[in-house]
């Protein structure tokens, strides 16, 4: 575990979710040691089935060595005063809790393969990975300092949409990080997702799918509408593979699909074909915040 | 069942009766005048106790409201319309109605989401729900309007976009993603009127503006307040405590800043007087365009930026709750 | 018939084709007098079917008064001195004396409801309205015209498709046109097209599918490959409707279906929306050749 | 029936027999020597005599010879390549390879149209027809290659494109125009290699570049030969003759200014030795990008204009026939 996310998560950080030290997996059965299941990336040594990955876990399976968090000060309020059967306030502070993290997504500096990144990396486990304001805030904080620091931005999604809780002020993150990315883009820099198990929604409807390059992990489901919806709307059931990354491939949507174990050496060439020499490579160091 | 639909039939019966009144008085030698009189007045009482302080989710029904004026209803009173079509790949979706206009003889492209106004024109228009087809022909023709330095006015009005199969594997997600890229380059002035449903992403497509007007009872959510229960609650049955809860109204957005300007509407909603609401409408658009193409096009799009940039609610370690009028 | 028309055709010429006073109508049979279907747009007045037109004829129809032609002295060449049953210039003067045109397209400058425009016309008559390299010079010309002189240019396309007889340099015309269209757009001018009957092959897979607004003349046949060729591949009969303006029209492929005689009020009211008080109306000129 | 593959069979079999004499002569005490030296003698002869100066028919069986190295045979042997898929929008033509790529360690965009290399093959890409999704996802690359100002490298080899009901539905002539305008509008340098056949808009729509590379027996034509004819003839069995008038081998290209530089094969053609002629064949496009990439995007434009707007041949008043090249 590299020293950041050990401090991070604190050297004695339980496991998370229930705490116990194994697992079953849910497409074969098999019952797995988590710390296995965690040095083969979460992925399912029998069946290759793809657990959801915390969004530390992704980072460090993902950069060279250091992470810089920028944006993590940014934390969600209760702009609607909502409450249902919770305030939302409680349901938040059920999350942080359950997740060990602050808000839907991660974002900061980082080395991947040689090469600086901007880095963002959404995180299914809280809210859904739904939209508020925090995670289009945080991701907008990311799209600037890429664009301000020149550097190649990549994003990892997991989303199940808009957030709720947050109404009208949720939807219109969709705006504003368009906008971030349009500024981005147009000054010239690469800009890659990565869509990851679900990407629907709000998200995917706006940067999940304004990336120069779309690359989408192994039998991810990604789409607009959410699959009951539109069963609901057809009455009938939909066939297994519907909104799958393979099925996007076929229908032309997304770059490429990629299984987990080779997501970080794909990042490393694309990011050597859009980049090659003009970064430096050698000795590359995170960028400092206030650089 | 429209919920205004429903209330409003009562008001009808008593407006028929009043006019018959009218009629036979100024016909034969009867005195109705107070009779008449008492009626308005119990006529303005319960209009008043209906429409003088409406729930969200009656705002919710009269923004579905079958009458409600729809963006051709707005098209049609332009001085000019001439209809483009088609996104110059597979399909004209006639969910979506663009083209060149004139907006009290400014030049202008003008799109609109189109629900029908009966079933038959609900089925050819997919209830107003666009399809991928349909996206691409609006950002193309945002295109066209930057290309030809023609301001946008876009008309929403839309459930939301289209959830079928279809528009799955014709990547819905890209196509919307390409209307909100096409406005957020557009280098012209953008206007956006919410003149019935605001529905979700399918209707943010359309509305991502430098200037955001929306009809005193239009609603503009997040999700549908049925598809919010249904996600929060499992329960769609629970949409009218969703509707109190998404602060859809216009003047919640209006104080988030989402808005810039309500067009207030009659009393008894839209529908009742469509001619004046309409060119109440079309002069704040044409107003608001008066205004933005007095910028230069680095200062629109400083703008537009800002506009978008800063709308949201966080706290911070140092500070608290910054909302987006802060 | 306007001043530089009969100049252009000599008070005396004879009716086009057989020189017969009378036609029949090729889709109802109606026998037609020429002056009348002439004064009628070449539209049956019984039937609505479209006669093709001649290009003088449809620039008669669509300027106001005068009509100054540029790229006349380009004139064919035989540069694969291709000869099969006749020689290529035995074809070409052939179809000089039949259609009464120097080449497959007529362009120059003209006012259309009081816009100076840069206008192109293909012609049906000559070799099928194929593509050659006069066709390009001429059109290349005039797409350079529209972006000097800040002109909006508005082309009707009939056509055929390349043309055999001069092989490679033929279809090099679409990248030709191609990049005159392209720079003219980059200017910013407003670029119209008005697709006829047929317009298929390399003019439909170029400028004909390049412009910002793009009409399409009432039933007219527009598409890439050839019925026949398509059939032919397919091994079964079309649908009546493959392949016509309002069949591409529901496919989303052109901006609108104009009847003949709606033509020339639909360019005017699009010039309007284009250029608006942009450019004087009042008193337009046609613009000088060498202004 | 190919008539290069039918040619080569007499000359394959005596190549068996030379091979067979030569290891006799190594494992036995027979001196086989000068009767092998006659065969070779023979061999060379056949072979002058079949590829020495091909007709233009015969070049057009070359170039559609079923081993004739592939877009997928230049493309493999780049010192690295990614394939990215998709129009973004319906589909992923298989027709049509694109991605990342390096070439000599330079980094590129490389694009080619690909047929089958055995039946299998042949159907899932069309027989190297290209539809409007693999146009569309083409000009997508050559975009995406101006936006992070990497060259694009194009490997044409088509009949031509793609003329089924489907593709007239979806558009094809406008994918072809999107693919042609993008290559004129690319702010960075573009080399096409003709590597097989060269068939019509089909092939142009790849293949409008700064450089044109062409190999030696490829061909490049407005129309197929067998089209050709079915036009001008109505017989498309006097293809050979159309093949004969239409100008489209190397050389002729050459002539006209159309292929810049032409790519010698080895004897008998590319599929003889394939290896070597694709390493020359990226060395000629390697150098092309070195001179190409000294000058600045608007010289390169510039250039790109010039190139295609001289393109032609015509007579005026005052002047004779002004070629291309003059
Ligand atoms: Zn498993
Ligand atoms: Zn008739």
């Amino acid at each position: 575990m590299p020293e950041w996310l050990s401090r991070r998560r604190g050297s004695s950080a339980p496991p998370p979710d229930d705490g116990a030290l194994w697992t079953k997996c849910p497409k074969c059965g098999e019952v797995l040691y988590r710390k296995d299941l965690a040095a083969n990336y979460s992925v399912c040594p029998r069946c290759g089935y793809h657990f959801r990955m915390h969004a530390f876990d992704r980072i460090s399976m993902i950069v060279d060595s250091d992470f810089v968090e920028i944006g993590g000060s940014v934390l969600p309020g209760n702009p609607l005063g909502w409450s249902d059967k919770r305030s939302y306030e409680q349901k938040l502070s059920a999350d942080r809790e359950k997740s060990q993290l602050t808000e839907g997504v991660v974002c900061g500096f980082a080395t991947l393969s040689g090469f600086p990144v901007a880095l963002g990396v959404m995180d299914f486990n809280f809210r859904g990975g739904t939209m508020g304001t925090v995670v289009g805030e945080r991701l907008t904080l990311l799209f600037e300092a890429a664009r301000d620091r020149r550097l190649p931005c990549i994003v990892f999604t997991a989303s199940g949409g808009a957030r709720m809780e947050e109404g009208m002020l949720a939807l219109m993150q969709m705006a504003k990080t368009t906008a971030a990315v349009a500024r981005m883009r147009n000054a010239g820099n690469f800009f890659c997702t990565v869509l990851t198990d679900p990407t629907t929604g709000g998200v995917s409807a706006s940067f999940a799918f304004e990336a120069d390059v779309i690359v989408a992990e192994a039998r991810a489901v990604i789409g607009f509408a959410g699959r009951r919806v539109i069963e609901q709307t057809i009455r009938q059931k939909l066939p297994e593979n519907f909104q799958t990354a393979e099925f996007l491939l076929e229908k032309g949507h997304i770059d490429m699909v990629v299984e987990r174990q080779e997501i970080k050496p794909t990042l490393g060439r694309l990011l050597d074909y859009a980049l090659g020499d003009k970064h430096e490579r050698v000795d590359a160091k995170v960028p400092e915040l206030n650089a | 069942m429209n919920l205004i639909v429903e209330r409003e039939k009562g008001l009808l019966e008593l407006e028929k009766r009043i006019h018959e009144l009218r009629a036979m008085s100024a016909n034969q030698p009867i005195d109705l005048s107070s009779e008449i009189r008492a009626l308005e007045a119990k006529y303005a009482e319960i209009q008043r106790d209906i429409f003088g302080s409406m729930s969200a989710w009656q705002k919710v029904h009269m923004a579905r409201h079958p009458s409600r004026p729809t963006s051709l209803d707005y098209i049609s009173q332009l001085t000019a319309f001439d209809e483009l079509h088609g996104d110059r790949q597979f399909r004209d979706d006639p969910a979506i109605i663009g083209g060149f206009g004139k907006l009290f003889g400014r030049r202008i492209i003008a799109i609109g989401q189109q629900r029908g106004r009966d079933t038959k024109e609900n089925l050819l228009r997919n209830f107003g729900m666009v399809t991928p087809e349909g996206y691409r022909k609006v950002a193309r023709l945002i295109e066209l309007g930057a290309h030809l330095a023609l301001p946008v006015v876009t008309f929403v009005d839309t459930k939301g976009a289209d959830p079928g199969i279809a528009s799955e594997e014709r990547a819905q997600s890209e196509a919307i993603a390409s209307c909100l890229m096409a406005l957020v380059d557009a280098r012209v002035p953008v206007v956006s009127a919410i003149i019935g449903e605001g529905g979700s992403g399918g209707a943010l497509a359309l509305a991502l503006a430098d200037y955001v007007v929306m009809l005193e009872h239009s609603t503009y959510s997040v999700a549908s307040p049925e598809g919010c229960a249904a996600i929060l609650w499992g329960d769609a049955g629970k949409a009218e405590e969703a509707a109190a809860r998404l602060k859809l109204t216009s003047e919640d957005l209006r104080g988030f800043g989402i808005v810039d300007e309500i067009v207030p509407e009659p009393i008894g909603g839209a529908h009742r007087d469509p001619a004046t609401l309409i060119e109440r409408t079309l002069r704040v658009v044409d107003a608001a365009l008066a205004r933005l193409s007095g910028e230069s096009v680095e200062e629109l799009l400083e703008a537009r930026y800002r506009k978008y940039r800063r709308i949201g609610a966080w706290q911070s370690d140092t500070m608290n709750a910054v909302t987006a009028r802060a």
